[in-house]
């Protein structure tokens, strides 16, 4: 039973690893890491289950808790982005190289 | 009890100044200059609780303070006291900074101690989602301090670099710490490395994939290759200040939970010990090669960065488990520091308005105009260079001579050969700046300010490092 | 008796302190206010004089004691000392080195009352006297050094010496490219010098390193190193001494003043290759194969020098030519063993040999500094007194009884017959029959005939007193100098040779008097028939004759200059040329040079990785973990 | 304060230079101060050598823990060897700041601060505390050079240090690896030198070390083939930069082979030791040869060092105490001719303003005294017997022929090779017709000639006297091979590399 979920939490990853890398835009790439945080979140759950303790339900709120900060932060950035160039393609943003 | 929340005072002081500069710069009760030295007061007075600490002697190791969650040895202490002097002395040369750039409010400063909080905390940490918890503080703040300057794109594609990439190696973090907590039920260093001691490293794919993408996430932070794409473009793109504030303060952070985490087990070390010698000599070369190429001295500076995460990465292949002190690594780190701090908040005030001047033609013939600054700053990259009689030699002699007596001799002629690789570069800023003639005055510089202040009192910490004895 | 005396030391001081005097002040004083000519003299003078005063006391103090014991010796002062290596300023004065002293010191003290007259009115007159008294010093430190490094430090003394003296007129390219020539060449031979004395150190020094030390242990020796050493001293003898192959430098060697000419050739330097080997004489006569090979290198250049002597034009060659042949002489006098018949002739031949250096220098003087016989002619009417004690040079040169050159080489070849090496008895014969022809080819060109350049001729003069008595005191020693060594057949005692008995290993051959009556015979048939193809040739006046062939070649010297000069020095300028042009940019430092190259080209290349799109860094460490999961399956498995 | 007199003839000239630095003194001060503190250290150091007892162990021996978790110390003192070496760097330098005057402070300051660290790294026993100084002391090289050099001074700037700093960090792996060891072996940490004899070292790792030294000292004295930075630098530098580089600082590369290589390697050293003596003989020829082709008198000079050096060199590869006595009294006699030279070049340049051969012309006639010294500093480098050169080189060649017979052979044709150049050389600049450049030659003033005084009379005495040097000399160099009995019973079981040659007993 455990395996299912571990699975799934692993496809969920993967998944944000694959959306990080091909996608351009920045919502969708900041979407895709929200997709591994959460893919993380379910396996902790998963595995709260399995040790029959609480603790993995606390890790999850927590990493909640900071994904959420991390992604008001995101949306901030995202807004600078745009006032900048007006677009949100991360290609564009290539200032800073060689 | 009390006793545990006095060990953690510095923290504590750490947090409430913060806190409390953010309240005062919310309410507009500061200015930027108050704010900047009440930062450093508060930046100086944790630093001065924590050295009283490290002068008492031997911390009594409290493994069950917190549930085992915070510890405060010499090493934890030791790392504090650079983080502390780091954040001092970015603080004061932001001032400075600001003199010539305008986009400062009184919450930078508040941010940086935030940052330090972070970072302080995260030395002490011993669990994972702690851990995970300090970083995120610290990089929080650290990504807002990145894109500070809101007006310049260069700024903000800094922070989306960085936020974007350390968002993602965050990600690999709490997987890593999903897998570790699936198969040990913990996320304690300590009941980890008991449970690895009971069950054996290579059995568990769990642990081993948990770790391996926990280590991911701190060589991320760290600046090794193959994660180190990130820094040069981040480093370039913030404020001066800022960019040591993350080359130092931040990589001793970083260093401090990624050795304390090893140091966990001896397998779990052992394990790891292969995977790290190539991971460290790829850094080393890795960062060299690509500051060679640079025009722009905070790019070589950043590569120089990764350079130097390569070396500490030879002293984590070479910490012993037994009897871990992390010595080495926090007398490299307080050299490596005072060497960068000190070019930084050398530039802090010698770059001009926006940043004008931060090429290395830039800087030709400054020996002619400003001669102690240029011997500062020849200092300072003699020390990062490893040139005795300063504190980098030293640091560098500590890390060879442990890698050495781990028996990792290949390893440390590695090192070696990567320090004159990295000789270079660094001459080159000193050829640069002594033998040419001046091209400019450097008039619009500020003369006499903290930044030169803190530039010199640096010069002077890399000889007084250099001297001071450190019991291996 | 007490052989340890306090005095030996002075001898080479008193010239070597005249040579810092001089030379001192003509430093200070030559660009400012000239100093008296006759200053520079006197006190050029005091210090061989002195030197030839403390010679005959030496002499005779030796004289006073038993033959067997004759010997004095001074050590002044540790020279230095490492481990088996002692070293001492010491000195040595035996039969052997008594004998050299005489004659060096008082033909030395001649040349320089000589000089005072011939270098009248150069600007560099002091300094001329200066390196004239350096020279002899450094002479008397070989001939009294009582070990062969202390002779090594004369030995090396005089190659400067004669390096800084034939390049004394040293605004000529040409003299100074002798001067160099001359210096280099000589270092050639004293590297053989130096390695032979290394030798002989590991060999037998550690017993000590001087000559009395290293007699008595020289059957310790291993017969190899014995004969590498007798070879690499020799190698030494044949660069200073001017044999083949290092001969060249001296011809050229004539590009220095005359009196100059006159010093090297007769008592200093070019002596001191058979003096060298009379010294070791207990090293060579230990190795009979060493001696032989130094006997038939002596002869051959003997033969060589005199072929060319009969083709020069410069008088001054004509005689340098003739020193080489008969330095020749010596060696193989010394190579078949006898010693004290190469000493002997070394002895008579500085006589005739100073005497007709100074008296060409006195005939070129006359003619204002021109060389060339074939300019020259009857001057026999207009120089009387340089005639005839030319005359007397030239006759004890080509070996005329009773003229000491003739006692002197007749022993050596008597020596080479007796000890049964007939083919460079023949040889000597031929060269002598050589001899006496080119000198008299010289004597008559130069004296008799008619004047070929009367404007010369007409400017001609005898030259002052201060340069013709030393000539006469010349002629009578080169007169009578031979009588001090008659042999048994004419009545004589060989007193030279029972002199020099205790100093060098030799065994007399008791040969009939058959074979000696031929030896002298054939000499004297030989001078003979050279003497007259001279005066057949030249004696009613000749003109310059054009060479062809054979002769043509000889008058080119065979192109051995030209041999050396395409084989080694050109080479060696290239090589030099070669290794800073081209070795060294692309061969030695290449290494350094691709490293850097290297370096950058990485350095590039990890530039163009940091390619600024935040998503591919991404892919960097997707990358990277990916290899890494590889790895980490490859290694925990 | 006597027992501390070394510490004193270090740091006079580093303080009294960095305070020069920090001030805004101006130059006539700097050179005021430098002239006094390098005659301060002078005094001292004749002080020091008079009482110097001559046991053949270390003399004056100060030490202060430093870092006692890895027994690393403060420790200086002398003996026989580098006593030679510490007088050279005190008798020599003075002579700079009395010759040369339109420079700036920072020249003398640099020049304070280099004779500061070269004779620390002289004095220092401890091998932390050796490389110490043994990098500090390449810093000021690096900045006189690269601010008063002549015209393609950044290049020669950058490789020489880069070249340097290369193998001394090598030497530093080497170093931290022989401390390790000791740990390894006896159970406490410890960078003494005299310690270091004591170790056993085998293996593969104990090889490498060992090259890690030689490279560092290779590089340093320069031997071929590690030579290629040193005809730019020396060229390029400013005099008394050349002066030191070629005086001392090569020097202590040899130097540091006799301190380490030869006692605490010695089977390695056995073994490379024909190889090492090859490439000294080698570098002798090639750049003897090589300066033949130069026009510019000062990297001629420059190739004539390099050459003499690979003899020096030799002296310490050949393991006989002749051979090293002669390296180590050689190490003076090339400081005091060799080194001159090139002040001597240095005066050359500043009067005619030219480095060309080909300009030059004529000068013994102009100047006699200046023509006179330079001579006698010439012949003494060419070793003329008589003068300082011989007794080396002659000690020298007479160890290489017992060490192999064809390496001494091939050393001997120094005689040869020297004397080609040096005489080319100074038949073009003294000898034949002035040119335009030379034609208004002054000859030395007085303070010049006093000031060269000293030196040329050395040489003379040097050569004459050499017992009364010598007797300091040998006691040390003696006790390097009697140290070292123990272990030459062992080295007769190494093999050395197979190279050819003759061996004199196999005669």
């Amino acid at each position: 039973m455990i395996h299912s979920y571990l699975y799934l939490s692993i496809i969920l990853f993967c998944l944000g690893v694959v959306g990080v890398i091909s996608r351009r835009n920045v919502f969708t790439v900041f979407m895709s890491i929200e997709l591994m945080l959460n893919s993380a979140n379910l396996a902790f759950i998963a595995f709260s289950r399995v040790h029959e303790s609480m603790d993995g339900h606390v890790l999850a709120m927590m990493v909640m808790a900071v994904a959420a900060a991390e992604a008001a932060l995101a949306l901030a950035v995202v807004i600078l982005l745009h006032k900048h160039k007006s677009k949100l393609d991360t290609n564009v943003f290539s200032l800073l190289k060689g | 009890m009390t006793n545990d929340l006095m060990l953690l005072l510095p923290l504590i002081i750490v947090g409430v100044g913060a806190i409390a500069l953010m309240l005062a710069s919310a309410y507009k009760i500061i200015n930027n200059t108050s704010a900047a030295l009440g930062s450093a007061l508060v930046f100086a007075v944790a630093f001065l609780v924590q050295l009283s600490f490290c002068l008492k002697g031997n911390a009594v190791l409290f493994s069950d303070t917190f549930n085992g969650i915070l510890v405060a040895n010499t090493f934890s202490k030791g790392a504090g006291l650079v983080i502390l002097a780091c954040g001092l002395f970015t603080s004061l040369s932001s001032q400075t900074y600001f003199k010539q750039n305008d986009f400062c409010s009184p919450e930078y400063y508040s941010l940086t101690v935030f940052a330090a909080s972070g970072m302080l905390l995260l030395t002490m940490t011993q669990e994972l989602i702690s851990a995970f918890v300090a970083l995120e503080i610290m990089s929080l703040a650290i990504y807002i301090l990145v894109g500070y300057n809101r007006k310049n794109v260069v700024a903000a594609e800094a922070v989306l670099k960085y936020l974007m990439l350390g968002a993602f190696a965050g990600a690999f973090l709490t997987m890593g710490t999903a897998f570790v907590y699936g198969q040990t039920g913990t996320t304690q260093f300590a009941k980890i490395g008991q449970y690895i001691a009971a069950n054996g490293f290579t059995q568990s794919p769990a642990i081993i994939g948990g770790a391996f993408f926990i280590l991911v996430a701190f060589l991320f932070k760290a600046a090794a290759f193959p994660f180190h794409a990130w820094v040069i473009d981040v480093y370039d793109g913030a404020s001066m200040p800022i960019t040591g504030y993350m080359a130092t303060g931040l990589k001793t952070a970083i260093f401090a939970v990624f050795a304390n985490f090893l140091v966990a087990d001896a397998q779990l070390h052992a394990g790891w010990i292969t995977f790290l010698f190539y991971v460290s000599v790829l850094t080393m070369f890795a960062g060299n090669l690509i500051a060679i190429g640079q025009y722009s001295l905070k790019r070589m500076l950043a590569a120089s960065g990764i350079v130097h995460s390569g070396y500490l990465l030879i002293a984590l292949v070479a910490v012993s488990t037994e009897a871990f002190s992390g010595a080495v690594i926090a007398y490299y780190l307080a050299a490596y520091a005072a060497g960068t701090l000190g070019i930084f908040s050398a530039l802090s005030y010698l770059s001009g308005k926006d940043e004008k001047r931060v090429t290395f033609d830039d800087f030709k013939g400054l020996a002619k105009v400003r001669p102690y600054s240029a011997a500062a700053i020849s200092i300072f990259l003699l020390s990062m260079a490893g040139i005795p009689p300063t504190a980098g030699f030293m640091g560098k002699f500590y890390i060879i001579t442990s890698a050495i007596d781990a028996g990792q001799v290949t390893l440390a002629v590695l090192g070696i050969i990567s320090s004159v690789i990295s000789m270079w570069y660094y001459l080159r800023l000193i050829i640069n700046m002594y033998f040419y003639e001046a091209e400019e005055s450097f008039a619009d510089t500020v003369p006499s300010s903290l930044a030169s202040a803190c530039t010199f009192a640096l010069a002077f910490c890399v000889f007084a490092i250099s001297l001071y004895p450190l019991a291996i | 008796m007490e052989h340890s005396v306090t005095y030996l030391g002075l001898i080479p001081l008193f010239p070597l302190m005249g040579a810092v005097l001089i030379g001192l002040l003509h430093v200070f004083t030559c660009n400012r206010r000239k100093l008296p000519e006759m200053l520079y003299g006197l006190l050029a003078c005091v210090g061989p004089v002195l030197s030839f005063i403390m010679a005959l006391k030496i002499f005779f103090a030796l004289k006073g004691m038993p033959a067997d014991e004759r010997f004095l010796s001074q050590v002044a002062f540790t020279w230095f000392s490492v481990g088996d290596l002692h070293i001492n300023m010491g000195f040595l004065a035996d039969p052997l080195s008594s004998l050299m002293l005489l004659f060096v010191t008082l033909i030395g003290s001649l040349i320089h009352i000589y000089s005072i007259g011939y270098m009248k009115g150069d600007k560099n007159f002091g300094k001329f006297f200066s390196y004239l008294n350096l020279f002899l010093g450094s002479m008397l430190i070989l001939v009294l050094g009582d070990s062969p490094v202390v002779m090594f430090v004369g030995w090396e003394g005089v190659g400067l010496c004669s390096y800084l003296l034939i390049s004394f007129y040293s605004d000529g390219t040409d003299n100074v490219l002798a001067g160099n020539k001359a210096f280099i060449v000589n270092r050639v031979g004293d590297l053989g010098f130096v390695l032979g004395m290394s030798f002989l150190f590991w060999g037998i020094g550690s017993h000590g390193f001087d000559y009395m030390s290293l007699k008595a242990n020289v059957h310790h020796l291993a017969p190899g190193v014995a004969l590498a050493t007798c070879l690499l001293l020799f190698v030494g003898a044949t660069g200073k001494s001017a044999q083949i192959p290092l001969y060249v430098w001296l011809p050229d060697a004539m590009a220095g003043p005359t009196p100059v000419s006159a010093l090297i050739h007769a008592a200093t330097m070019v002596t001191a290759g058979v003096y060298m080997v009379a010294r070791f004489s207990f090293l060579y006569a230990h190795v009979e194969l060493a001696g032989t090979i130094v006997a038939w290198v002596g002869i051959l250049t003997a033969l060589l020098a005199a072929i060319f002597g009969m083709f020069q034009e410069d008088i001054k060659k004509v005689l340098a030519y003739s020193t080489v042949s008969q330095l020749g002489y010596m060696f193989a006098g010394v190579g078949v063993a006898a010693y004290s018949a190469g000493i002997f002739h070394v002895f008579t031949h500085a006589f005739f040999k100073a005497l007709l250096f100074l008296g060409a220098g006195s005939v070129i003087c006359a003619l204002h500094h021109e060389q060339n016989i074939w300019k020259m002619g009857g001057l026999k009417k207009k120089m009387p007194k340089t005639y005839i004690t030319m005359l007397i040079g030239a006759l004890a040169l080509s070996g005329c009884p009773p003229f000491s050159g003739f006692f002197s080489k007749d022993e050596i070849l008597y020596s080479a017959l007796a000890s049964g090496h007939f083919g460079i008895w023949a040889v000597g014969v031929l060269v002598a029959g050589m001899t006496a022809y080119y000198t008299f080819r010289m004597m008559f060109v130069v004296f008799h005939g008619e004047p070929r350049d009367q404007h010369a001729y007409d400017h001609a003069q005898e030259s002052p007193a201060v340069m013709t008595v030393p000539l006469i005191i010349l002629a009578v020693g080169a007169l009578f100098a031979g009588f001090l060594n008659l042999p048994a057949i004419f009545g004589g005692d060989q007193m030279v040779s029972h002199w020099l008995a205790p100093s060098v290993t030799e065994h007399h051959p008791h040969t009939g008097l058959f074979v000696e009556i031929i030896a002298i015979g054939a000499s004297v048939v030989a001078f003979l028939i050279g003497i007259k193809a001279a005066y057949s040739r030249f004696g009613k006046g000749a003109e310059e004759p054009n060479f062809s062939g054979f002769a043509d070649f000889a008058y080119h010297k065979f192109y051995v200059d030209e041999l050396y000069d395409a084989v080694i020095v050109q080479p060696y300028k290239r090589v030099g040329a070669a290794i800073w042009k081209t070795i060294e940019p692309n061969v030695t430092d290449a290494p350094v040079k691709s490293v850097s190259t290297l370096y950058m080209l990485l350095g590039s290349a990890f530039k163009i990785l940091q390619v600024g799109y935040v998503r591919v860094y991404a892919i960097y460490m997707i990358i990277g973990l990916s290899v890494m999961s590889l790895f980490l399956s490859q290694t925990l498995n | 304060m006597f027992e501390h007199v070394l510490s004193f003839i270090i740091f006079l000239p580093i303080v009294a230079g960095l305070l020069l630095l920090a001030t805004p003194a101006n130059r006539t001060v700097a050179r005021f101060t430098g002239t006094a503190i390098s005659l301060a250290a002078l005094v001292l150091s004749l002080d020091l050598y008079t009482k110097f007892q001559a046991t053949g162990h270390l003399e004056f021996i100060e030490n202060i823990p430093w870092v006692e978790s890895l027994g690393i110390n403060y420790s200086l003192g002398v003996d026989g060897i580098s006593l030679f070496i510490l007088m050279a760097t005190s008798v020599l330098l003075p002579m700079v700041y009395f010759i040369f005057s339109t420079k700036e402070k920072g020249y003398y300051a640099n020049l304070l601060l280099v004779q500061g660290a070269m004779t620390g790294a002289i004095c220092a026993t401890d091998m932390v505390l050796f490389y110490i100084f043994w990098e500090v002391m390449l810093l000021p090289v690096f900045f006189m050079l690269g601010l008063y050099g002549g015209e393609k001074r950044l290049p020669a700037t950058l490789k020489i240090t880069l070249y340097t700093i290369a193998g001394s960090l090598l030497m530093l792996a080497a170093i931290i690896y022989l401390g390790v060891s000791y740990h390894a072996q006896f159970g406490e940490w410890s960078f003494a030198m005299d310690k270091m004899a004591n170790l056993n070292l085998e293996g593969r790792v104990a090889a490498l070390a060992f090259f890690g030294f030689m490279i560092a000292f290779a590089i340093k004295i320069p031997l071929f083939p590690f030579h290629t930075w040193l005809p730019d630098a020396y060229t390029e530098a400013p005099t008394a930069t050349t002066f030191v580089l070629s005086a001392v600082m090569a020097k202590i590369g040899v130097y540091g082979v006799v301190r380490f290589v030869l006692p605490v390697f010695d089977m390695e050293f056995a073994r490379y030791a024909i190889l090492l003596a090859y490439l000294g003989v080698i570098g002798m020829m090639y750049c003897g040869i090589a300066a033949i082709a130069q026009k510019d008198f000062k990297r001629m000079l420059a190739f004539s060092s390099a050459s003499h050096m690979g003899i020096i060199a030799l002296g310490v590869f050949c393991m006989n105490v002749q051979a090293l006595t002669g390296s180590i009294y050689q190490i003076v006699a090339h400081a005091t001719s060799t080194g001159v030279l090139f002040l001597f070049a240095g005066v050359l340049e500043q009067r005619t303003q030219t480095r060309s051969i080909a300009d030059l012309g004529g000068i013994a006639a102009k100047a006699p005294v200046f023509a006179l010294y330079f001579a006698i500093a010439m012949l003494a480098s060419v070793g003329l017997p008589g003068t300082s050169g011989f007794i080396g080189e002659f000690m020298i060649i007479l160890g290489a022929i017992k060490f192999n017979t064809m390496v001494g052979v091939l050393a001997g044709t120094t005689l040869i090779v020297g004397v080609c150049y040096m005489l080319w050389m100074f038949q073009r600049v003294f000898y034949e017709n002035p040119t335009p450049q030379s034609e208004g030659f002054k000859d030395l003033s007085l303070v010049e000639g006093l000031t060269f005084l000293p030196v040329i009379v050395l040489i003379i005495a040097m050569g004459i006297f050499p017992n009364t040097f010598l007797k300091k000399i040998t006691p040390s160099t003696e006790l390097v091979f009697s140290q070292s009995e123990p272990a030459a019973v062992h080295t007769a079981a190494v093999t050395p590399v197979q190279v050819p040659g003759l061996n004199l007993e196999k005669n």
